[in-house]
């Protein structure tokens, strides 16, 4: 195959973003598409060319393959990288993209479909040796059946969509009096959200840890795994903060779990990079639930600790190229975490908070990796994914990387929007976090505490400055509102501000 | 000037008395029933504006760099972001404040509002209903998430203005609670 | 030793910001110090505290020791980080300090004042066997002394001032019959600059290049070095661009210049970090020119490549604690540059450019770090040195970090005033560079062939986008002159923008 | 409008007609002589604003982002910032461009002011010296450091206003070259 010259990055936001720095790395043209919502957006502007897609809705342009082959055609691409979300894992689009002639930089079309597909990728672990979680490969029908498999691999079990994901059509049933209504409701549940009802049976890991190994393998059989990521901390299914390594991975046991991913791989057929998720229980076994067949959201932590650009790797591989390491190359040095920035306040229920981001300050020094889409007066759009920025924090131990975390979160200011930022620093503030003592129940049991509630660990100092602040803020605005000074109120605030550089304490 | 501070999860509010002094903004904290008795020491403050919303406060040789986002629809409601922490409060002109509350100002009706555009998916109370802080009124669909909509204060759900199924504007008036 | 747990950070600026994230990391309060002109810089709202020393002119307050020992006492500080420049390598200071009771971050005051005499220094070397410049160690009074002392040498010599730096009462001499004269001008210099007008000579090298080592040494006599720093990029003898590793340093003579340094360091009983900087010539030989006994500018490309905190290290060494590194424990990943982001107009003689930062879009992305003092609506004083900013970039290797730096490079917007960013564009771009072909007197040859001149490297697209630009940004200037639109210009040029989404050729 | 862009190190301007075309911004660049002879494509401009100063084009399917500094006493004299590129240049409104000619503009008397407050180190140029476009006229010590303020076109010094060692102000005249 031939070097790559010019890439069509089919997605938008930082990931686009990434996509594109990795591209201008590289020296490779990118080329970036957008709707209507995001003419202004930062992977447009960095980009070395951009095609209009359509309309703000996804639908009506990030989704439509047909757009994005005629602008891969018009603007002479000869790759496409989907990113993650939108067309990442579809394998139609994968096939169309190869058929027009253009490389596809991902994985095969086919083994992007057994990878979607639940009982195929179970199947193939299976057959690599795998452990998976113990149950039904199959759907379950009727209830008599659910009640027997039930049954034999014994209660708690879990309930979970043939079709499914981010916690649809999914019930724990704990006893087996509730297996028939459980069984009833996760269908019907899974049937109105994925169009379809079917639903298997699968042994309930208690109180477990999502742990994931990182995957690369060239078109010539070789394939190494990048250590793993450790992606327990999530609000209802979704990640929220993953780190590398996990703090409670022995050697062993990430040898062990990287041989597993990589015979998945390797009876999967796999190329590309990928991400091979476990679950890991109590007493640290591990159990395949399923491959990412795309490049994920946290990979940014596996790059801090290994060195390796897995965009840059992606591309490399996709032109045919072997890969340029062996598994004995691969080293991690340190610990890196990432915090995924989502436009939500976390005060108000998660509810999205798109805007106008009205000032900007990004953090930076020693181990800091901002990968944002942000800038000062950029609009968040309502139409997309919230989540606006990726910030890392890389140390020498878990400790250091923790540390740098927390300052950089504290140097952070987004003015104009919510952030998840003060979600991110109560997490790292919590003993549990920060002994690594956590699994995927975690993070929604701290929400349920309270953990952003007004009576959490109150402070005195800290709510003498707020109320003096407070009151401070309340008094200039209603003396500059009495004197209706011209020029704005922000402008006029600041020349009093400079009246004041004596701090004095009056009788 | 008296400005009264609320921390959200405090009981009552703090009260300062804040005014000019060559220039220099100065507060005092007053104690509870206002008549002098009480009163903290008296206090210049140094500070500066350096970034919109950003207060560099120096307080007793400390450092704090303080941003405070008003609420959009209610001025009084700040949330202030230092040290790591988030703080809500309400702030007020203890005399404006008065005012507004005899023409049914925070104790009066509540408009439960569309924070964006979406699709109303539950109406979760319907008219009559009693509810207490933090119930949920309505669920909205937007930017590919549920988002329930919760009673911010205790009363009866007076009105409901929309359906299950219907869109929004962002701003639309979907509930009223008094 | 105790644990420090206040320092008092007595600089101001990025290196300020710097050691303060160093003691966030760490979980030690920073004190920091202002002058009136920096109020509001962000040194003094990233510390914990913060002290206010006296007027703007860095007489009257960074380099006032009496105040800094004010604050240190009254702010309860235990420990004085003195960054680089101001007081940090004044051994005057560095004893106030240790004789009010408090720990000094750095090498003892003796050992700062023998490395500060340049004749004291390579003294040290000699006896610890390094190889220095051949030449005279001692001042030479009249020009028959000079004449012989030369004549032994070979031409061409270089005659230095005793008391010297950055340039000043330096003389290379090609020519016998120059001596006389030049003696008396680089004396006369010297005299003018220092107030002392002692000169020594030293053989003349020919195309140096500058390498520097940097050490890292315990109380307990452990003394490790963290490889090299290329710094040959350097305008009238001041370091613009560092890297490391140097593009031409072998693995064998990386090892002889670190045991030269650290030999060095034995002799002259060096604690804490510093640097080691040598001159090396084409033929591979290296000589000894001084030692710098503090912090460098650069120190962050080593840290890109160790993985090692510099700061963090110098504050544990300084609590007494021995080096928690071996030298096998050192290990250099990938490679790192390094650019000093200074607030001058290169275009304009590098005449200094303070004022008002309007606008600012910071680079992020996969190997970028940036060291900043800068945000937006930050105003550049016109008092200090007009550093703001080390943008560094890492990479698997060299042509990765290059590639990395090009494009932060473009995307790092300072709007308001004028950077060197576009010289360091200009850098990355030139064959010799990129080919690691380059000496100390690289930088001065570019910027006379005119590297920054209109006629330099025309390109038919950027000189049409350019005047397209040009055209359009004065057509909207002149159409909002007539609308007279409210609100200002640029609201109304961006509501004019957003008419136009669709890209026409109309005929 | 016709727009003239002389970008530095060119010969002759470039120029435009530029016009709002159904809320657009077209534009056509002329022939040398403006008779509309040799004339280019119509080009209607893909643009916005999303930061203050900067441009975001798209051309031709190419995306640019363009920085574009005014010098803050001749607005006509542009510093663009593109593709890691600085591009120096005038552009002007050619009729307003003439009129400032026929006052005396840009080809009458330049005068030299103090980028900031600082100290005359040297007078490089005393009065009467005929000087070319670069020659150093008078050195300024600021932040430092040693600053040469150089002829911005050839002609003659017409007065120096300062002597050396003086301080002065930032925006001080020092010179005025003829």
């Amino acid at each position: 195959m031939a070097k790559i010259k010019r890439i069509l990055v089919a997605n938008r936001g930082e990931i686009a973003v990434r996509i594109i720095r990795a591209c201008r790395d590289l020296g490779v043209e990118a080329v970036a598409v957008y709707s209507d919502a995001d003419r202004e957006a930062l992977h447009v502007r960095y980009a070395s060319r951009a095609y209009r897609l359509g309309p703000a809705p996804a639908a009506e342009s990030y989704l439509r393959i047909d757009r994005l082959l005629e602008v891969a055609a018009e603007s002479g691409a000869d790759a496409v990288h989907p990113g993650y979300g939108f067309l990442a894992e579809n394998g139609d689009f994968a096939r169309a993209v190869i058929d027009a002639g253009l490389t596809f930089i991902g994985p095969s079309p086919d083994v992007m479909e057994s990878a979607g597909d639940k009982n195929r990728a179970r199947q193939i672990a299976v057959a690599a040796g795998a452990p998976t979680v113990p149950g039904s490969p199959q759907p379950v029908e009727d209830a008599a059946t659910a009640s027997e498999i039930a049954a034999d691999l014994g209660y708690p079990v879990m309930l979970k969509a043939v079709a499914g994901g981010g916690g649809k059509g999914m019930r724990r049933v704990d006893d087996p009096a509730d297996i028939e209504s459980s069984l009833r409701s996760a269908s019907s549940e899974a049937n109105s959200a994925f169009g379809d009802g079917r639903v298997y049976i699968e042994k309930a890991i208690i109180n477990p840890r999502h742990v994931e190994i990182q995957i690369l393998c060239d078109e010539h059989g070789n394939r190494i795994h990048l250590g793993e990521r450790e992606c327990s901390l999530q609000r209802r299914h979704q990640k929220v903060v993953e780190e590398s390594p996990s703090p409670i991975l022995s050697d062993d046991l990430r040898e062990r779990m990287g041989v597993a991913a990589l015979a998945i791989a390797t009876e999967a057929g796999y190329t590309n990079a990928g991400t091979v998720e476990f679950l890991l229980d109590e007493k640290h076994d591990f159990y395949f639930i399923e491959v990412n067949a795309r490049l994920q959201v946290e990979h940014a932590v596996t790059e801090m600790v290994t060195g390796i650009d897995l965009v840059a790797a992606q591309i490399w591989v996709a032109e045919g190229n072997p890969l340029p390491w062996k598994q004995e190359d691969v080293r991690l040095r340190g610990a890196a975490i990432e915090c995924r920035i989502y436009a939500e306040d976390p005060a108000n229920g998660f509810s999205p908070c798109p805007g106008l981001v009205e000032g900007l300050r990004v953090p930076g020094g020693p181990g800091i990796r901002d990968d944002s889409a942000l800038y000062e007066g950029y609009e968040v759009p309502i139409y997309y994914d919230p989540m606006i920025s990726k910030l890392v924090a890389w140390g020498p131990d878990r400790q250091t990387a923790l540390s740098r975390m927390r300052r950089a979160l504290q140097e952070y200011k987004v003015v104009g929007i919510a952030t998840t930022i003060p979600l991110f620093q109560r997490i790292i503030e919590d003993p549990a976090f920060i002994a690594g003592d956590f699994n995927t129940g975690y993070l929604d049991e701290l929400l349920q505490d309270g953990a952003l509630g007004p009576d959490h660990d109150r402070h005195a100092e800290i709510d003498d400055i707020a109320a003096i602040a407070a009151a401070l803020h309340t008094f200039l605005r209603e003396e500059s509102r009495a004197f209706q000074i011209r020029g704005g109120a922000t402008s006029a605030w600041k020349i009093s501000g400079r009246n004041s550089s004596l701090r004095n304490f009056l009788p | 000037m008296i400005i009264e501070v609320l921390l959200d999860g405090d009981e009552s509010p703090r009260r300062y008395r804040v005014a000019r002094n060559n220039g220099d903004v100065c507060l005092r904290r007053l104690g509870d029933k206002g008549n002098g008795a009480n009163d903290g020491e008296l206090v210049c403050l140094d500070w500066r504006t350096p970034e919109p919303r950003v207060y560099s406060l120096l307080v007793g040789g400390k450092s704090y760099d303080v941003h405070i986002d008003e609420n959009a629809n209610d001025e009084e409601a700040l949330e202030l972001h230092l040290m790591s922490r988030v703080i809500r409060a309400r702030a007020s002109d203890a005399r404006k404040r008065r005012v507004v509350k005899e023409d049914g100002g925070p104790d009066g009706p509540v408009q439960i509002t569309a924070p964006m555009p979406g699709r109303v998916v539950k109406v979760l109370a319907a008219e009559g209903t009693a509810v207490t802080r933090g119930d949920g009124i309505i669920v909205l669909e937007a930017m590919k998430m549920e988002n329930e909509l919760k009673a911010p204060r205790d009363g009866i759900v007076a009105s409901v203005l929309v359906e299950e199924g219907q869109g929004v504007e962002g701003g639309a008036l979907l509930a009223t609670i008094e």
